[in-house]
C-alpha cells in the first residue's frame, strides 16, 4: 500500500487532467460521430466516467473526502440516468423499430 | 396606514364584487366602494398625514413596502379617486357583459393606480405600474370595440416593452446604491450618478413614460386604442393612465438624472411640442370624434411634457393643475363621445350633426366640455395651459409661441367637431333621439362643475401641489 | 507503478476510441467494459478503494451488463442503422478535437503552482468515505434514493408494453 | 365701492335665470328679465359714475378673491373703477340695455329666446369683466368670454351651416389674435413682476423708450387687438359675422366687443407711448384699415355687410387715432360710434324685419314713408357717422383728422378720403334703402313694434346729442370728456393746432362732404341707379371691390387649404407611412427572427449536440481570452 500512496505523488495532477480531457473527448467525439443511440449513450458513459475520475483525482490531492462522495453520486446518477435512457431506447425501438438517433427529431416544440 | 386603506379599499372590493351575481349589486357595491374612497382621500387631503406607512416586504433584497404621499402624488390620488365613482357610473343602465367582472377589474385598475402614485419604492412602484396594465388589458380586450384584439394587443406590448427600460433602470439604480442596496426613492435621489452615465439613463428611465403618456413619436397606439375602448376603458386610459407617464417621469427623472434631465431637456421640450402641432393638425382632418379627442388630448400631454421639462415653478404647478383638468375634461370628453355613439351610432362626422335640434342640453353639456378642452378662462383648462404657457415663456419665447398654438389649433378642431356633431339641420335619422337622462345628468354635471369650478377658483389645487412644486425646483 | 499509470491510461484511451469507432454495438460494450475496468485501476492506484469496488460493481457488473442484455434482447448487433454523412463525420472529428485542444490550452493556461496538501492516504478508504457520506451528505445520500425509485419506476413505465396508453407510433419514416 | 361687484353680477343672474330656465320661461319673460337686470347694472353704473366723483378720488379697486397665486404671480380677481373703466361700463350697459330691450321686439316669436337673452347677458356680463378688470388677466377673462358669446351669437341660428362656419371663423381669428396677446401679457408679467395695471403702469416709467421689450410688448398686445377689433390683416371675421341675429351684431359687432382692442390699447396706453415704433405700426394699420374697409364698403349690396365694412372702417379711425396718441379721442370716437353704429344696426334690423328678412338693398327702396320713425333715426346715425356738425360724429372724427395734420397733412389727407368714402357709402345706402320706389313688389313694409322704436329714438337722441359731451375748444367748449378721461389715459399732448387751421380744415372738410352727399344723391335718387346684380359682369377693379378683394379666398388658399393638406399629409403619410410601420415592423421584425430560429429548432438531435459542442467552445475560449 506505501508503494502506491508514494508513487502517486510522482504522478503530476496534470497528468490526470489530460488523460480525463482525452476521455471526455473521445466520449464527446462518440455522441456526435454516430447515430446509433447505444453508442450514444455508452458515449455519455465514458465521458461521465471521465470526470469521475478527474474528481477522484482531485480528492485525493486534495485530501477532501467530499470529492469521494461526489462520484458516489455521480455513480448513482448514471445508474439512474442509464436505467431510464435504456428504457427509452427499447420504447424508441419498440415503436419506431430503430436506435437511429435522427428518428427522435420529434422531440421538438 | 390610511394610506393603505387607500389602497386596500378598491383592492378587496375589487376581489369582492368579482364573485357578485346580480348585475345592479356589483355595480352599487362598485361605486359605494369608489365614494367611500373618494371621501377617504378627501379626508386625507383635509389632514394631511405626515407620516406614510411601511412594512418589511422583500428582505433579502431590502425591499419595503412603504407608501407616503406628497403634493405631486396628492394631485394624482384625487384625479384617480374622484374619476373613479364616474368611471364606474358610466357603466350604469348600458347592457355589458360580465358587469361583475368589468366593475371587478376596474377597481383593481383603481388599486393598482393608488398604488402608483403612492409608492416610495422605485420596486414598488414598478409592481404597481405593471398591475395597473392588467385589468386595463382585460378591460380593452373584453369589453372594447372593432378590432380589439389587435388593437390592444399591440397597446400591451407597446407599453409593456417601455417598462422593461424602466425594469431596467430600476435594477441598475439598485445596484448603484451603497451598502445593503435598497429601491427607495430617497436612496435613488441622493445617488450622486455621473453626467456620462445619467445621460443614457435618462433614455432608458424616460421611455416607459413617454410611451405611457405619450410623446411623440410614442404615440401609435393610441389613438386606435382611445378609439376601440369602452367608455370606461377610454376614461380610465385618457383621464388617469396618461398621468401615470407625467408622474412616473416627476418622480423619477427629475430627482435622480437631474444632469440627464439637463442635457436632455431641449430635445424633450422641442418632441412635446412636435407633438402639441402634430396631433393638433392631425386632428384638423380627422372624421372620427373619438379620434379626434384623443388626439387632442395627445396635443394637450405633449404640452404637458414640454411644460414639465422646462421645470420651472409654474410649468410644474401648472403642470400639476393641467392634470388635474385635463383628467377631469377628458373623462366628461369621452363620456359624451360615448353618449353621441349611443343616440347615434356613429361617431364619423359625415353620419352626424344636428344633434342639438333634439338634445339641447346635451349640447351645452358638450360644448362645457369642449370650451374647457381648448381652454377658454374661467374653466379649468385655462389655468393649467395659461401657466404652462408662462413656464415655457421664462425658457424661450419660441417655446410659449409654439405651445400657444394649442389655443388657436385646439379651437380650430374642437370646434370643428362640436359643429359637426351638435349643429347643423335637423337629420331624419335622428328623429328619435333623445336628450339626457337622469344617468348622464349624475355623471356629467359634477365633472362640467368641477371644470368651471377649478377654473375659477384654482387656488385650493395650488395649494395642495405647493410642498411639491418647491420640492421639484430644488432638485432641479 | 508510475508505469502502471501509464499503461492503465494506454488502455483507457485506446479502449474508448474502439468504443467509438467499431461497427458492431457488441463490440463496443466489450471495449467500455475493458476501459472501465482500466478505470477501476486507476481509482485503486488513487488509494480509492471504496471507488473501485464500487465502481466495478456499479458499471462493469450493472450498468454494462444492463447494455448487452438490451444490445442482446432487441437484436442490435445487425448494424442497419447507417453512418452519418462524411460530412458530419468530419464535423463531429474537428469538433471533438477541436474541444480537446481548447481543454488542453485551458489546462496548460490555468496552471498554477499551488502548495500540495499533506497527503493523506486514508481518505479513499471505505471507512473515511462513509464517515463523509452519513455524516455531511446524509441527505442528499437519502434523497439519491428517491431519484432512484423515481428513475426506476420511469423505466418500468416506459417499458411496460401497454399499446393503448401510449401515443401511436407514427408512420415510419426514412430509416 | 363694492356697489362695483353688482355691476358685472347682475347680467351673470340674468344669465343664470334665463339660461337654467330656459324651460319656464314663457314668451317674453326671459327678455325682460335680461333687458331689466341689464338696465339695473347700467343705473348701478352711473351710481358708481357719481360716487367716484363725489370720493374725489381717481381710481378704486375692488378685489373679490385671489384667483391664482403662485410665488411671484400674484392675480387678484379684482375690479379696478376708473374713469376709462365707468365709461365703458355705462357704454356697455347703456347701449347693452337699449338692444336687450329692442331684441324684446325683434326675437319675438324665436323658438329660443331664451337662450338668446341668456347668451346675451353672458356677452354682457364678459363684455363687463373686461373693461372693469384690474389687471390683465382678467381683462383676458372677459376678452375670451366676448370672443365666445360672439361665437355663440353669430352660430345663433345653428341650423344653417354657413352662419356656424362664420361663427367659428370669428373665433379662431379672435384666438390668434388672443395668442398675441396672451404671450404679450406673459411678456409684461416677466418684465414687471405683475399683470396689475397700476403695479405695471408704476414700474413701466423706468424703462427707456423705444427699447426691445417694450416694442415687443406692445406689439404682441396690439396683435390680440388687431383680432378682436377686426383690422388688418385679422379682419375678415366681423363681416361674416353678420350671420348673427341683428341685435347682436349691433351690441357685439358694432357697439361694444370690437371696441375692446381700443380700450386695451387706451388702457396701456402708459406702455404705448414708450414705443414709437408701435404707435407708427397702428397709425399704417389703422388708416390702411380705415380706407380699405372704406372701400369694400362702396360695393357692398347686403344692408348689414356695408355696416359692416363700414364698422371696420370706424375702427381703423380709432386705431389712427390711438397711433397719434390720442387715446381719448379714440375712446370719445368708441363711445360716439357706440351710439350711431349701435342705431345704424337696430335700424337695418328695424328695416329687415320690415322685409320679412331681406336683406339685400337691391330689393328694397321707397321706405322712407313706410317707415317713418326708423327713417328719421337712420337719417340722424347716417349724418354722425359721415361727421356732419352737429351730429356726434362731427365732433369724434374731427378731432381724429385734426389729430392726424397735426402729425402729417398727409395723414390727414389719407383719413379725410377715407371719410369721404365713408359718407358716400352710408348715403348709396341711405337712398337705396328710403328713397326712390319700392323694388320688391310683394313685401309690405310695416314700422316695427314700439318696443323696438323707443331705443331707436333714445340712440338717435344721443347720437344726434353725443358729440356735445367734448366740445373742443375751437368752438368755445374744454374738452370734458377728454379731460375726464386724462387721469386713466396718458395721451400724448402735440403742440396745439391753431384755431384758424382748424377752422380750415373742418370748412374743408364739410365743403367735401356737402359734394360728396349731392354726388350720391345723383347717382342714386336722381338717376336712381341701382347696383348691378350678381350675375352682371363688372370691370376688373369693381369686381374685385364688390369681392372684398379676394382675401377671404386669399386666406383660404394660404391658410387653411395648407393647413388641410398637412393634416392629411401628416395622418396619410407620417402617422400612417412612417410612424405606424415603424412600431408594427419592430413587431413583424420579431416574428420574422421567430421564424428564422425555428429553423434551428428542427428537433435534429445531432445538430443540438454540435450546437451545444459549439457553445461550449465559445465559451471555455471566452474564458480564456478575458
Amino acid at each position: 500500500m506505501k508503494d502506491i500512496t508514494s508513487a502517486i505523488q510522482i504522478i503530476p495532477l496534470e497528468h490526470y487532467i489530460l488523460l480525463c480531457v482525452t476521455l471526455f473527448s473521445i466520449g464527446l467525439l462518440g455522441i456526435l460521430f454516430r447515430r446509433n443511440t447505444i453508442i450514444i449513450l455508452m458515449s455519455i458513459e465514458l465521458m461521465l466516467n471521465s470526470v469521475n475520475l478527474l474528481v477522484a483525482a482531485f480528492s485525493a490531492y486534495h485530501s477532501d473526502p467530499a470529492g469521494q462522495v461526489f462520484v458516489f453520486f455521480i455513480m448513482i446518477v448514471a445508474a439512474a440516468e442509464v436505467a431510464v435512457g435504456l428504457s427509452i431506447l427499447v420504447m424508441m425501438k419498440r415503436n419506431v423499430d430503430s436506435v437511429d438517433i435522427n428518428l427522435l427529431n420529434r422531440l421538438k416544440w | 396606514m390610511i394610506l393603505l386603506i387607500l389602497l386596500l379599499i378598491p383592492f378587496i372590493s375589487g376581489l369582492a364584487v368579482a364573485f357578485f351575481k346580480g348585475t345592479q349589486a356589483a355595480r352599487t357595491f362598485a361605486v359605494a366602494s369608489a365614494i367611500l374612497n373618494l371621501v377617504i382621500t378627501i379626508f386625507v387631503l383635509v389632514n394631511p398625514v405626515s407620516e406614510g406607512y411601511s412594512a418589511e416586504w422583500i428582505g433579502f433584497m431590502n425591499i419595503q413596502f412603504n407608501l407616503a404621499t406628497d403634493g405631486i402624488s396628492l394631485v394624482m390620488i384625487l384625479l384617480t379617486n374622484l374619476l373613479f365613482p364616474f368611471v364606474i357610473l358610466a357603466g350604469w343602465g348600458r347592457s355589458q357583459r360580465n358587469v361583475p367582472m368589468l366593475n371587478s377589474l376596474i377597481l383593481l385598475t383603481q388599486a393598482a393606480l393608488n398604488g402608483v402614485f403612492m409608492a416610495q419604492n422605485a420596486f414598488l412602484f414598478y409592481v404597481f405600474w405593471e398591475l395597473a396594465l392588467i385589468p386595463v388589458y382585460f378591460i380593452l380586450l373584453v369589453w372594447g370595440g372593432d378590432d380589439r384584439k389587435s388593437i390592444t394587443l399591440r397597446f400591451f406590448i407597446y407599453t409593456l416593452a417601455g417598462s422593461l427600460f424602466l425594469l431596467f433602470g430600476i435594477i441598475y439604480l439598485y445596484q448603484l446604491t451603497p451598502g445593503s442596496h435598497t429601491t427607495d426613492f430617497s436612496a435613488f435621489n441622493q445617488l450622486q450618478i455621473p453626467e456620462q452615465t445619467q445621460t443614457w439613463l435618462f433614455w432608458i428611465l424616460f421611455v416607459a413614460f413617454a410611451i405611457k403618456m405619450p410623446v411623440f413619436p410614442f404615440h401609435t397606439w393610441q389613438p386606435p386604442t382611445y378609439k376601440m375602448a369602452s367608455t370606461q376603458g377610454a376614461m380610465i386610459l385618457a383621464g388617469v393612465m396618461t398621468k401615470m407617464g407625467i408622474y412616473g417621469a416627476l418622480r423619477f427623472l427629475f430627482p435622480i438624472v437631474p444632469l440627464g434631465v439637463q442635457f436632455w431637456q431641449p430635445v424633450v421640450i422641442i418632441l412635446g411640442l412636435i407633438g402639441v402641432i402634430y396631433a393638433s393638425v392631425i386632428a384638423f382632418k380627422h372624421t372620427n370624434l373619438k379620434t379626434m379627442i384623443a388626439y387632442s388630448s395627445m396635443a394637450h400631454i405633449s404640452l404637458m411634457a414640454a411644460a414639465m421639462f422646462v421645470a420651472n415653478e409654474y410649468a410644474v404647478k401648472g403642470l400639476l393643475f393641467q392634470v388635474m383638468s385635463h383628467g377631469i375634461t377628458i373623462a366628461a370628453l369621452f363620456y359624451l363621445a360615448c353618449l353621441v355613439k349611443e343616440k347615434t351610432g356613429s361617431t364619423e362626422f359625415h353620419q352626424l350633426g344636428g344633434l342639438k335640434n333634439k338634445a339641447p342640453i346635451f349640447a351645452i353639456l358638450f360644448l362645457i366640455a369642449v370650451l374647457g378642452s381648448i381652454a377658454l378662462p374661467l374653466t379649468a383648462g385655462f389655468v393649467g395651459e395659461f401657466l404652462m404657457i408662462a413656464g415655457l415663456f421664462q425658457q424661450s419665447f419660441w417655446y410659449a409661441l409654439f405651445g400657444g398654438l394649442t389655443m388657436i389649433l385646439g379651437a380650430i378642431y374642437m370646434l370643428y367637431a362640436y359643429q359637426r356633431v351638435m349643429l347643423g339641420g335637423q337629420k331624419p335619422v335622428f328623429e328619435k333621439v333623445t336628450d339626457l337622462n337622469r344617468l348622464d345628468y349624475i355623471i356629467l354635471i359634477p365633472l362640467l362643475v368641477l371644470i368651471i369650478g377649478l377654473g375659477v377658483f384654482p387656488q385650493p389645487v395650488f395649494d395642495m401641489i405647493k410642498i411639491a412644486g418647491s420640492a421639484l425646483t430644488m432638485a432641479h | 507503478m508510475v508505469f502502471l499509470f501509464y499503461l492503465l491510461s494506454a488502455v483507457m484511451v485506446i479502449s474508448g476510441l474502439f468504443v467509438v469507432f467499431s461497427r458492431s454495438p457488441i463490440n463496443s460494450v466489450l471495449s467500455l467494459i475493458v476501459c472501465f475496468i482500466a478505470m477501476a485501476g486507476h481509482y485503486i492506484l488513487l488509494n480509492s478503494q471504496f471507488l473501485a469496488v464500487v465502481h466495478l460493481i456499479v458499471y462493469t457488473g450493472a450498468i454494462m451488463v444492463l447494455f448487452l442484455f438490451v444490445i442482446m434482447l432487441l437484436n442490435l448487433n445487425r448494424a442497419t442503422i447507417p453512418q452519418k454523412t462524411s460530412m458530419t463525420r468530419v464535423a463531429a472529428v474537428v469538433a471533438g478535437g477541436l474541444f480537446f485542444l481548447v481543454m488542453v490550452a485551458a489546462t496548460r493556461l490555468t496552471f498554477e503552482i499551488h502548495p500540495r496538501y499533506p497527503f493523506s492516504s486514508k481518505i479513499g478508504l471505505v471507512s473515511e468515505v462513509g464517515k463523509a457520506l452519513f455524516h455531511e451528505f446524509l441527505l442528499p445520500f437519502e434523497v439519491s434514493s428517491v431519484l432512484f425509485i423515481s428513475a426506476m419506476i420511469g423505466a418500468m413505465i416506459f417499458g411496460k408494453k401497454d399499446k393503448e396508453s401510449l401515443p401511436q407510433p407514427p408512420p415510419k419514416e426514412g430509416a | 365701492m363694492n356697489l362695483a361687484l353688482l355691476v358685472p353680477l347682475l347680467p351673470l343672474l340674468g344669465f343664470l335665470i334665463t339660461g337654467l330656465g330656459y324651460k319656464k320661461l314663457k314668451h317674453n319673460q326671459a327678455g325682460i328679465i335680461a333687458s331689466m337686470l341689464v338696465a339695473l347694472s347700467f343705473i348701478v353704473s352711473v351710481t358708481l359714475f357719481f360716487i367716484l366723483k363725489s370720493s374725489g378720488k381717481d381710481s378704486a379697486t375692488v378685489t373679490l378673491f385671489n384667483w391664482i397665486n403662485i410665488g411671484s404671480l400674484n392675480i387678484p380677481f379684482a375690479f379696478l373703477i376708473d374713469h376709462l373703466s365707468l365709461t365703458m361700463m355705462m357704454i356697455v350697459t347703456g347701449i347693452g340695455t337699449l338692444i336687450h330691450i329692442y331684441s324684446i321686439g325683434y326675437m319675438h316669436g324665436d323658438e329660443r329666446v331664451n337662450s338668446f337673452f341668456a347668451q346675451m347677458n353672458l356677452f354682457t356680463f364678459s363684455m363687463l369683466l373686461l373693461v372693469m378688470g384690474s389687471n390683465y388677466l382678467v381683462l383676458f377673462i372677459g376678452w375670451e368670454g366676448v370672443g365666445l358669446c360672439s361665437y355663440l351669437l353669430i352660430g345663433f341660428w345653428y341650423k344653417n351651416p354657413a352662419y356656424n362656419y362664420a361663427a367659428r371663423k370669428a373665433f379662431i381669428m379672435n384666438r390668434i389674435g388672443d395668442l398675441g396677446f396672451i404671450l404679450g401679457i406673459l411678456l409684461l408679467f416677466f418684465t414687471f413682476k405683475s399683470v396689475t395695471f397700476s403695479e405695471v403702469f408704476q414700474q413701466a416709467g423706468a424703462l427707456q423708450t423705444g427699447s426691445t421689450t417694450i416694442t415687443l410688448i406692445t406689439l404682441l398686445l396690439l396683435v390680440g387687438a388687431l383680432g378682436k377689433s377686426a383690422q388688418i390683416p385679422l379682419y375678415t371675421w366681423l363681416p361674416d359675422a353678420m350671420a348673427g341675429p341683428t341685435p347682436v351684431s349691433a351690441l357685439i359687432h358694432a357697439a361694444t366687443m370690437v371696441t375692446a382692442g381700443i380700450y386695451m390699447i387706451a388702457r396701456s396706453s402708459i406702455l404705448y407711448n414708450l414705443a414709437p415704433v408701435t404707435l407708427e405700426v397702428i397709425v399704417v394699420i389703422g388708416l390702411a384699415t380705415a380706407i380699405f374697409a372704406a372701400i369694400i364698403g362702396l360695393k357692398q349690396n347686403d344692408i348689414k355687410k356695408v355696416l359692416a365694412y363700414s364698422t371696420v372702417s370706424q375702427l381703423g379711425y380709432m386705431f389712427l387715432a390711438l397711433g397719434l396718441g390720442a387715446y381719448s379721442t379714440a375712446v370719445f370716437h368708441v363711445t360716439t360710434h357706440a351710439f350711431f353704429k349701435a342705431l345704424l344696426f337696430l335700424g337695418a334690423g328695424s328695416v329687415i324685419h320690415a322685409m320679412g328678412g331681406e336683406q339685400d338693398i337691391r330689393k328694397m327702396g321707397g321706405l322712407k314713408s313706410k317707415l317713418p320713425v326708423t327713417y328719421l333715426t337712420f337719417l340722424a346715425a347716417t349724418l354722425a357717422i359721415s361727421g356732419i356738425p352737429p351730429f356726434s360724429g362731427f365732433f369724434s372724427k374731427d378731432m381724429i383728422l385734426s389729430k392726424a395734420f397735426e402729425q402729417n397733412p398727409m395723414l390727414y389727407a389719407l383719413a379725410l378720403g377715407g371719410a369721404l368714402i365713408t359718407c358716400f357709402y352710408m348715403f348709396r345706402l341711405l337712398y337705396l334703402v328710403f328713397f326712390g320706389e319700392n323694388r320688391t313688389a310683394n313685401v309690405h313694409p310695416h314700422e316695427s313694434p314700439k318696443v323696438m322704436t323707443v331705443p331707436l329714438m333714445i340712440l338717435a337722441v344721443l347720437s344726434t346729442l353725443g358729440g356735445f359731451l367734448n366740445i373742443p375748444a375751437l368752438l368755445g367748449g374744454k374738452l370734458g370728456f377728454s379731460s375726464y378721461l386724462d387721469s386713466a389715459v396718458t395721451s400724448k399732448s402735440g403742440e396745439e393746432m391753431n384755431h384758424t387751421t382748424e377752422m380750415g380744415l373742418i370748412a374743408l372738410s364739410l365743403v367735401l362732404l356737402a359734394i360728396v352727399i349731392y354726388w350720391a344723391y345723383n347717382t342714386f335718387v336722381k338717376k336712381a341707379e341701382v347696383p348691378a346684380g350678381d350675375e352682371v359682369q363688372l370691370p376688373a377693379f369693381q369686381k374685385a371691390v364688390a369681392n372684398k378683394f379676394y382675401v377671404d379666398e386669399l386666406y383660404r388658399a394660404v391658410f387653411e387649404k395648407p393647413l388641410a393638406s398637412l393634416s392629411v399629409f401628416l395622418f396619410k403619410k407620417v402617422e400612417s407611412l412612417i410612424l405606424d410601420p415603424a412600431v408594427n415592423n419592430i413587431g413583424r421584425g420579431t416574428a420574422v427572427l421567430g421564424a428564422l430560429t425555428r429553423k434551428l429548432q428542427r428537433g435534429n438531435i445531432s445538430f443540438y449536440l454540435f450546437a451545444m459542442v459549439a457553445g461550449i467552445l465559445l465559451f471555455i475560449v471566452f474564458i480564456l481570452i478575458i
